[in-house]
C-alpha cells in the first residue's frame, strides 16, 4: 500500500548508535505503521529549529536541549526517551592518583567546549562531588578527547561514556595512548538522572497529529527493543545504514542465532566456538534465572559478550560493537521511553546552575508519556 | 566618401591635482574641407592631442562644438579612423590581429579581414612580422602596425597624431608617399599631427600652426603645390617658401 | 566605503560626461547612500519578520535584535568577545599575510621554487580544518595561537595567488629602468614591486581582510573559550538566535571595517589613478 | 602545475641569461620535480611515523592509509564520495564564478552599484554558514543544492574582487581605442576586457577553484548523505583516522585538478606574455 | 669624467614564436672614444634599441662583446645613462619624483635630489609640472621627463635612444642645443640613436648609419665641423655637405 513520507531528523553522522531506528526502518516495523521514513542528519539546534519551525516532524533531541529551546520559544515536545541514562562522564587514566572526581581538582580536563551535554555533565559531576568548574583547569578542545588525552594534553576528559573510553582503551591496549594503560569512567548518570535523547515534535504536531506521533514512537519502540535485545543483530543491521563498520563473520553468525537462543530461550545455538561458549553461558546461567526475561538474559548475554568473542575477530573489528553495547547498557530501563518529572528538574536545575537558562520553565508541557506503548 | 570637419570655438581643459583648471587646447575655430589633408604643427604641450581626441569622440570640450559633416560630435564614429599618439597596440594579438581588429569590430568575415591586412602588410614593411607580438616589435615597427590598423578601416576622415613619430627618414618618406597615394585615390578628410616641416610641405593641403598651451592657431597656411606631388617636388623653390612660411610662423608662436 | 575605491577614468575633462562615462560621485551621497541601502535592508527584514513568514526564532525581529545587542553590549560581553576575535583576525592576517607576500614574491621569481611548492601549498589550502583539528590543538592548544593559525591558513592563499601575478605582472621595461640605474633587489621592490603590483596586492588583501574573520571563527568553532565564534556557538546552544545574530553582525562590522581600512589604504595608494590616463 | 605559469622574462635572447634571471625550466624537470617533493612529502611522513613521535591514530603510518584506500577505492566508496562532492564543487564554482563576473562587471562600472552593495556582499562572505544554516536548509533542503549554495558563497567573493581590479585596471588608451572603433559593450568585454584583465581574472579564478573545494565540504559538514565531507565526518566519528586521511587526500587532490586546470588555461591564455616583453 | 664604448663583433638574435632564430644585429665592431657624441641612424627595425641594450648591459649578445672602458659589459651600470625609447615613467610617481628616481636609488639626500631635479625642470619646459602624473602629461612632455631622468644621473657615458622623437622642430632644437652645451661642459660619452639627419650632423662627432636588419655599419661619417656648434651653422655648405653623406648613406641602405 501507499506509505506515507516522513523525515526523521538526527544529528551528526549515521552511527551504529543510531541502529533502533535503522531496524525498525530495516524490518518493517514503520512500513506496518504506514511510513516511509528517510533519515536526515543535521546539527542539533538545527534539528530544533526545523521541528519548531514545522518544517520536519521529528527528531532526536537531547533533553536539556527541549528545555533551553522552549525556554526560547520553539514549540517542541519530547515524546520519548531513547536513553535512560545520561551517555557523559569523565574519562580518566588509572594510576595517576585520580580515583574520584574529587579529585580532578586543579587538574586539566578536556571538554568539547563550555556548551552542550558535555558541559551540562560535567557541572552535574562537579557539583555531586562538592567542586565547580573554577576548580579545575577546562580546556575546549573539540571533538578530538582521544588525541588529546593520549598525547596528555589533558589529564582527563568529559567524553560520552559509550564512545570514547572504548577508543582510548583500545589504543591504551595497542600502547599508543602515552603512559596510560588502564582508564576509568565517571558516568554522570550515577550521580544524577538527567533526561538525554528521546524523539521530539512540535506541539503542532502533538495537536494536529497525535496519531501520527503514536505511529511513530510504536515503530521506533520495536525497534530499541530489538536493539537490546538482539545487539548482534542490530550491528549487522547498522553496517547497512553506516558505512565503513566492519561485520566480522562470527557476528553476523550470532546474529542469525540472537532470534531463537535470547528471544525463543530454546534452541540452543549450533556447536561453533562462539556457539558452545554462548551455551555454556547460557547454561550455566540457567538454574538461577528459571523466571528471567528476555531482557535480563539480553543483559547477561551483552555483559559477556566481549569475553565470548575475544579471540575470534580483530580488536578492532568489534570496536563499534563494543560501543553498541555500551550504548545498549545506556537504553536500557525497566519501562522503555518513559521520562519522569524528577528527571526534568534535574535537568533544569543543572541549566539554572550555569546560566544556561535564566528561569525555570513549565516542564510538565515540555514532555509527555502519553505515546509510550505498554509492554 | 569624406567628411567635412569644423571646430566652432573649440576649447578643452583639464583639472589638476590641486583642483585648479589647465586650459589645454583654443578657442580655435577652422574648418577643414571634405577631402583635404591638414597637418597640424605646434609646441609640445600645446593641445594637438587634445584637439584629436575632441574631434574623435572621446573627450568632450570644456566650450565650443566640433562638427562632422555638419553633426555635433557627441561620441566616437566608425567614419572617423584615429591614430594614436602611442601605438597603443594590444600586446595579447599579433600584428595580423591588430591589424584586424577594426574589421573584426565593424563584423567583415575573416577571409576578408586577413585578406585585407594581408595587402597592407607589405607597404608596412611588415610582411614577415604578421605572427609577432607587439612585444617583439621594435618602436617603429609598432607604429606601422599602429597605421595600419587606422588605414585598413578605410574611415571617411583620418586624425592621424604624429604618426610617424618613431620612423627613420627614409621609412618615414616611403610610407608619407604611400600615404599620399591612398589618400589621392581616395580623399578622404586627413587631419595630421606632425613635427616634420618638410613632411607638412610635401602632404599637405593646408597647415595648421598652433601657438603654445592652450593652442590657437597661430598661422593657416595654404600649400599651393599642384598635386599629385612627388619627393623631388620638396627640392623645388616653391616647396622651400611654404617651408619657410611655415618654419617663421612656428618661431612666431 | 566600496569595494573597489578607483575611480574608472582618468582625470574627467572639465565638461559633461561622455555616455558610458558615469557621473563622479559627490562625497556626500558617497556616504549617503551605503547608509540608505543598509536602511532598505532593516526595512526588508522589519516587513519579513511582520509577514511573519518564519518563526521569530529563525528570524527574530529587529526590535529583538537591538534589544540583545544593547544587553550585551551594556555587560560588556560583547566588547569582550569581539576583541578576543579581532586580536585572532589581525594577527592572523597579519601573519597570512607577511608569509604570503614573503613566498609569494619568491615563487614569482624562481619557477623551481613554485614547482616544489605549489602541491603543499594547495593542499593545504583545501585541507578542511576539521581534519586537522586534533593536530592543531596538539601543536598550539587551544587559545588563540590555534584561532592566528587557522585565520593565518585561509588568509595565505588568496594573498599569495594575487602576491605572484602581482609581481610577475610588473612590466618588464621598468625593471629594465631599475636595472639600469644598479638598483639593489630591496629597491626594486620597494620602488617598482610593491606599487607597480599595488592595485593586485591590495585586491588579495581585501579578500584577507574578509577571510581573516571567517578564519578566526573557525578556529573558535573547534575550540574556544571567547570570541565571537565562541558566542555564536554559545547562543546557538542556548536557542537564543538574536544573540547569533548580534555576534554574527558584530563580525560582519568586524571585517566591514577591515575591508574598510583596505578599501581607504587603497584609495590613497592609488590616488595617482585618478590623476591621469 | 605550478602556481602560476607565466614565464617571467620577454623573449629571452638566444645567449646566456643575464644575471637575476633564471634559466628557464625544462618541461622535463618540471614534471620530474612536483614528484620528486611529492616523494620527499611522503618521506618525511614515514620518518614521523617511524619515529612514533605521534601515535598511529593521530598520523597514521603511509602504509595504513595505502591500505585504507586501496579498500575503499576498491569497494567504490570512495568514487561514489568523491563524485558527489566534485559535483557539487564544479556547480559551485560554476554558479559563484559566473556571478561574480557579472556582478564585478556591473561594479567595476559603476560606483552606485558598488556602494549600495559592497556591504551587503562583506557581510555575506564573512557570516559563517552554521549562523544560517537552518535558512539554508529551509530554502535549499539537505541535499546538493545546499553545498552548491556554500561552495557558491565562498567562491563569490574573490573572483567578485579580482574581477573589479582586472576590469579596472584595463588600460584607458585601449577603452578609448575601442570606442573610436564603436565596439559594442559586448565587443568591449570580448575583445578587451577579458584578455586584458585575464590575468587577474585566473589569479581569481585559482583562488575559487581550491576555495570551492572547501565551500562544498563545508556544506557537506551542515548536513549530507555523501561525499567526501561527509566521509571525513563519518570516519571522524568512527575514529578511523586513515579514512579522514584518504579523504582529505582526495580533497586534496581534486583541489590539485581544478588549481591545474586554471593552471593550464593560463598557460594557454597568456601564452603571448612569452612572446614579447 | 667619461667612458669608451667598443662593440666588437657584437651581434644579437631573438627567438621567434615558432622556434626560429632572428638576427636583429650585426655582427658590427666599433669604437667611441671617450668624451665623443655619435649619432646612430639606420632603418626602422635594424637592431638600433637593440644595440643599446646591449651596451647598457640589459642584454647579453649573441655573439662578441661590448667594453665598457676595457670591461666587458656583463650588467647594467651606474656610469651608463639609458633613455628608452619609450618614455618609460612610472606613472604612481609625479613628474617630480620620477626625474628623482636615479638619485633616489643611487642614495643622494632628498634636498640634492630636489635641488637637481628643481634645476633641470626649465630648461626641460616643465617647470608648471612638477607635481602632474605621468597620465596628464603630454607625448614630448613624458620624453622631456625621461631625458631629464637620464641626465640628472650625470653618468660618464650617456645612451639615448630617440629622445627626441615625440618633440616638436622647435622645442626639439631648442633641447638638443641644451643638450650640447651640457655636453661641451661635461664632455660624457654619448651615443644617440636619432632619425634626424640634420640633428645628427649638427650633434656628433660622427655618425654611424646601420644597414637594414641585421644591422651592420653602413657608414661612419666623421663630423668635422668646428665647435662650440650653433643653429646658424646648419644653414653653411660644410653642414649641408655632411648631411648629404649621411642622406646618401643611408639611401644606399
Ligand atoms: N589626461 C590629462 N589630464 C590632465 N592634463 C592633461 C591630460 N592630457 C593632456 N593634458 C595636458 O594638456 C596639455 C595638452 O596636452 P596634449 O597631449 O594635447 O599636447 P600635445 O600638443 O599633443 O603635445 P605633444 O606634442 O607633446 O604630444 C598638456 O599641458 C598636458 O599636460
Ligand atoms: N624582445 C624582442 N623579442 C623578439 N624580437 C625582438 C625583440 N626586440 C626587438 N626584436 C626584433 O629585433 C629587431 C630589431 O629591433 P630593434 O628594436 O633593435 O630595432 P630598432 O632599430 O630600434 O628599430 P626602431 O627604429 O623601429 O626602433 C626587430 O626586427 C624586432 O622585431
Ligand atoms: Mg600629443
Ligand atoms: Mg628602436
Amino acid at each position: 500500500q501507499d506509505l506515507q513520507p516522513l523525515t526523521f531528523l538526527l544529528t551528526f553522522v549515521p552511527n551504529v548508535q543510531f541502529s533502533p531506528l535503522y531496524i525498525a526502518i530495516e524490518k518493517g516495523y514503520f512500513a506496518d505503521v504506514g511510513l516511509d521514513v528517510t533519515i536526515e542528519h543535521l546539527d542539533e539546534p538545527v534539528v530544533v529549529d526545523l521541528i519548531a519551525a514545522g518544517q520536519r516532524q521529528f527528531g532526536m533531541v537531547s533533553g536539556e536541549e527541549v528545555i533551553k529551546a522552549r525556554a526560547k520559544g520553539r514549540p517542541i515536545v519530547y515524546t520519548y526517551a531513547w536513553f535512560h541514562r545520561y551517555p557523559v562522564g569523565i574519562v580518566a587514566p588509572e594510576g595517576t592518583g585520580i580515583e574520584s572526581v574529587a579529585d580532578l581538582a586543579g587538574r586539566k580536563v578536556g571538554i568539547p567546549g563550555r556548551f552542550g551535554a558535555s558541559y551540562n555533565g560535567l557541572i552535574t559531576l562537579l557539583a555531586a562531588n562538592g567542586l565547580t568548574e573554577d576548580d579545575i583547569q577546562l580546556e575546549p578542545i573539540g571533538f578530538n578527547a582521544p588525541e588529546n588525552f593520549c598525547k596528555g594534553i589533558v589529564e582527563a576528559s568529559v567524553v560520552y561514556i559509550n564512545n570514547e573510553p572504548l577508543q582510548i582503551q583500545s589504543r591504551a591496549d595497542m600502547g599508543d595512548c602515552g603512559d596510560v594503560k588502564q582508564v576509568q569512567v565517571f558516568p554522570v548518570a550515577d550521580v544524577s538522572a538527567l533526561v538525554s535523547n528521546g524523539i521530539v515534535t512540535s506541539e503542532a504536531v502533538l495537536a494536529d497529529n497525535p496519531e501520527l506521533v503514536r505511529r511513530v514512537i510504536t515503530a521506533y519502540d520495536r525497534g530499541l527493543r530489538d536493539a537490546i535485545l538482539y545487539p548482534a543483530e542490530a550491528y549487522t543491521i547498522a553496517t547497512k545504514y553506516v558505512e565503513n563498520l566492519p561485520l566480522p563473520p562470527v557476528l553476523a553468525q550470532l546474529a542469525l542465532w540472537e532470534q531463537t537462543v535470547i528471544g525463543g530461550m530454546t534452541a540452543a545455538a549450533p556447536p561453533t566456538v562462539v556457539g558452545d561458549r554462548l551455551n555454556a553461558l547460557l547454561g550455566t546461567a540457567e538454574p538461577a534465572s528459571e523466571e528471567m526475561t528476555p531482557r535480563a538474559r539480553a543483559a547477561q548475554y551483552r555483559e559477556a559478550l566481549p569475553e565470548l568473542l575475544i579471540d575470534l575477530a580483530e580488536p578492532v573489528e568489534l570496536l563499534q560493537f563494543r560501543v553498541l553495547l555500551s550504548t545498549i547498557a545506556l537504553w536500557d530501563a525497566d519501562v522503555l521511553g518513559q521520562t519522569t518529572l524528577e528527571a526534568w528538574q534535574a535537568t533544569q536545575d543543572i541549566l539554572l546552575q550555569t546560566g544556561q537558562l535564566k528561569a525555570p520553565i513549565a516542564l510538565e508541557a515540555a514532555f509527555t508519556n502519553a505515546f509510550i506503548p505498554g509492554e | 566618401m569624406s567628411a567635412r570637419i569644423t571646430a566652432s570655438e573649440l576649447a578643452a581643459a583639464y583639472q589638476t591635482p590641486d583642483g585648479d583648471t589647465l586650459p589645454a587646447l583654443g578657442p580655435v575655430s577652422f574648418h577643414v574641407e571634405a577631402g583635404s589633408f591638414v597637418c597640424l604643427l605646434g609646441p609640445s604641450g600645446c593641445g594637438k592631442s587634445t584637439l584629436i581626441r575632441l574631434l574623435a569622440g572621446l573627450q568632450r570640450p570644456s566650450r565650443g562644438q566640433a562638427l562632422l559633416d555638419n553633426h555635433v560630435i557627441m561620441q566616437p564614429s566608425r567614419r572617423v579612423g584615429l591614430m594614436f599618439q602611442d601605438a597603443n597596440l594590444m600586446p595579447w594579438r599579433t600584428v595580423l590581429d591588430n591589424l584586424t581588429l577594426p574589421l573584426e569590430v565593424a563584423g567583415v568575415p575573416k577571409d576578408e579581414r586577413l585578406a585585407a591586412a594581408r595587402a597592407l602588410l607589405p607597404a608596412l614593411g611588415l610582411a614577415d612580422f604578421e605572427a609577432a607580438y607587439p612585444g617583439a616589435l621594435s618602436g617603429g615597427m609598432a607604429q606601422r602596425v599602429a597605421l595600419g590598423r587606422v588605414l585598413i578601416q578605410k574611415p571617411d576622415a583620418l586624425l592621424l597624431d604624429e604618426p610617424f613619430g618613431a620612423l627613420d627618414a627614409m621609412t618615414r618618406e616611403r610610407i608619407s608617399l604611400d600615404l599620399m597615394d591612398m589618400w589621392e585615390r581616395q580623399r578622404q578628410t586627413v587631419l595630421m599631427v606632425t613635427h616634420d616641416i618638410h613632411e607638412a610641405a610635401l602632404l599637405a593641403d593646408r597647415v595648421l600652426v598652433f601657438s603654445r598651451r592652450p593652442g590657437r592657431i597661430a598661422a593657416d597656411i595654404r600649400v599651393t603645390l599642384p598635386r599629385p606631388r612627388r619627393l623631388e617636388d620638396t627640392y623645388g623653390a616653391a616647396f622651400g617658401q611654404i617651408a619657410g612660411q611655415v618654419r617663421a610662423a612656428i618661431s612666431r608662436t | 566605503m566600496q569595494l573597489n575605491a578607483l575611480p574608472k577614468s582618468p582625470t574627467r575633462p572639465l565638461t559633461l560626461p561622455l555616455a558610458g562615462r558615469p557621473h563622479p560621485f559627490r562625497r556626500f551621497s558617497r556616504r549617503l547612500i551605503p547608509l540608505l541601502s543598509l536602511g532598505l535592508l532593516l526595512l526588508g527584514w522589519q516587513v519579513v519578520t511582520m509577514l511573519e513568514l518564519y518563526p521569530a526564532f529563525i528570524i527574530p525581529s529587529p526590535a529583538a535584535v537591538l534589544e540583545k545587542a544593547i544587553e550585551v553590549t551594556g555587560d560588556g560581553r560583547l566588547w569582550l568577545h569581539a576583541s578576543t576575535t579581532l586580536a585572532a583576525v589581525l594577527s592572523g592576517l597579519a601573519v597570512g599575510v607577511l608569509a604570503a607576500l614573503a613566498l609569494g614574491y619568491a615563487i614569482a621569481k624562481s619557477v623551481l621554487l613554485e614547482t616544489v611548492l605549489s602541491p603543499v601549498i594547495v593542499a593545504l589550502q583545501s585541507t578542511p580544518v576539521v581534519a586537522y583539528a586534533p593536530l592543531l590543538i596538539i601543536w598550539f592548544g587551544s587559545g588563540l595561537t590555534s584561532k592566528i593559525v587557522t585565520g593565518a591558513l585561509i588568509v595565505f592563499f588568496p594573498m599569495l595567488i594575487n602576491t605572484v601575478v602581482g609581481i610577475r605582472g610588473v612590466p618588464s621595461d621598468l625593471r629594465d629602468l631599475l636595472r639600469s640605474m644598479e638598483a639593489t633587489r630591496w629597491q626594486t621592490f620597494v620602488k617598482l614591486e610593491v606599487p607597480a603590483a599595488m592595485p593586485v596586492l591590495l585586491s588579495g588583501l581585501k579578500i584577507s581582510a574578509t577571510l581573516a574573520v571567517i578564519g578566526a571563527v573557525v578556529g573558535e568553532f573547534v575550540s574556544a573559550n571567547a570570541g565571537l565564534g565562541f558566542l555564536i556557538n554559545l547562543a546557538r546552544s542556548q536557542y537564543d538566535t538574536p544573540l547569533v545574530i548580534v555576534a554574527v553582525l558584530t563580525l560582519t562590522v568586524m571585517a566591514r571595517l577591515l575591508y574598510g581600512t583596505a578599501t581607504w589604504f587603497e584609495r590613497r595608494a592609488l590616488a595617482w589613478r585618478a590623476r591621469g590616463r
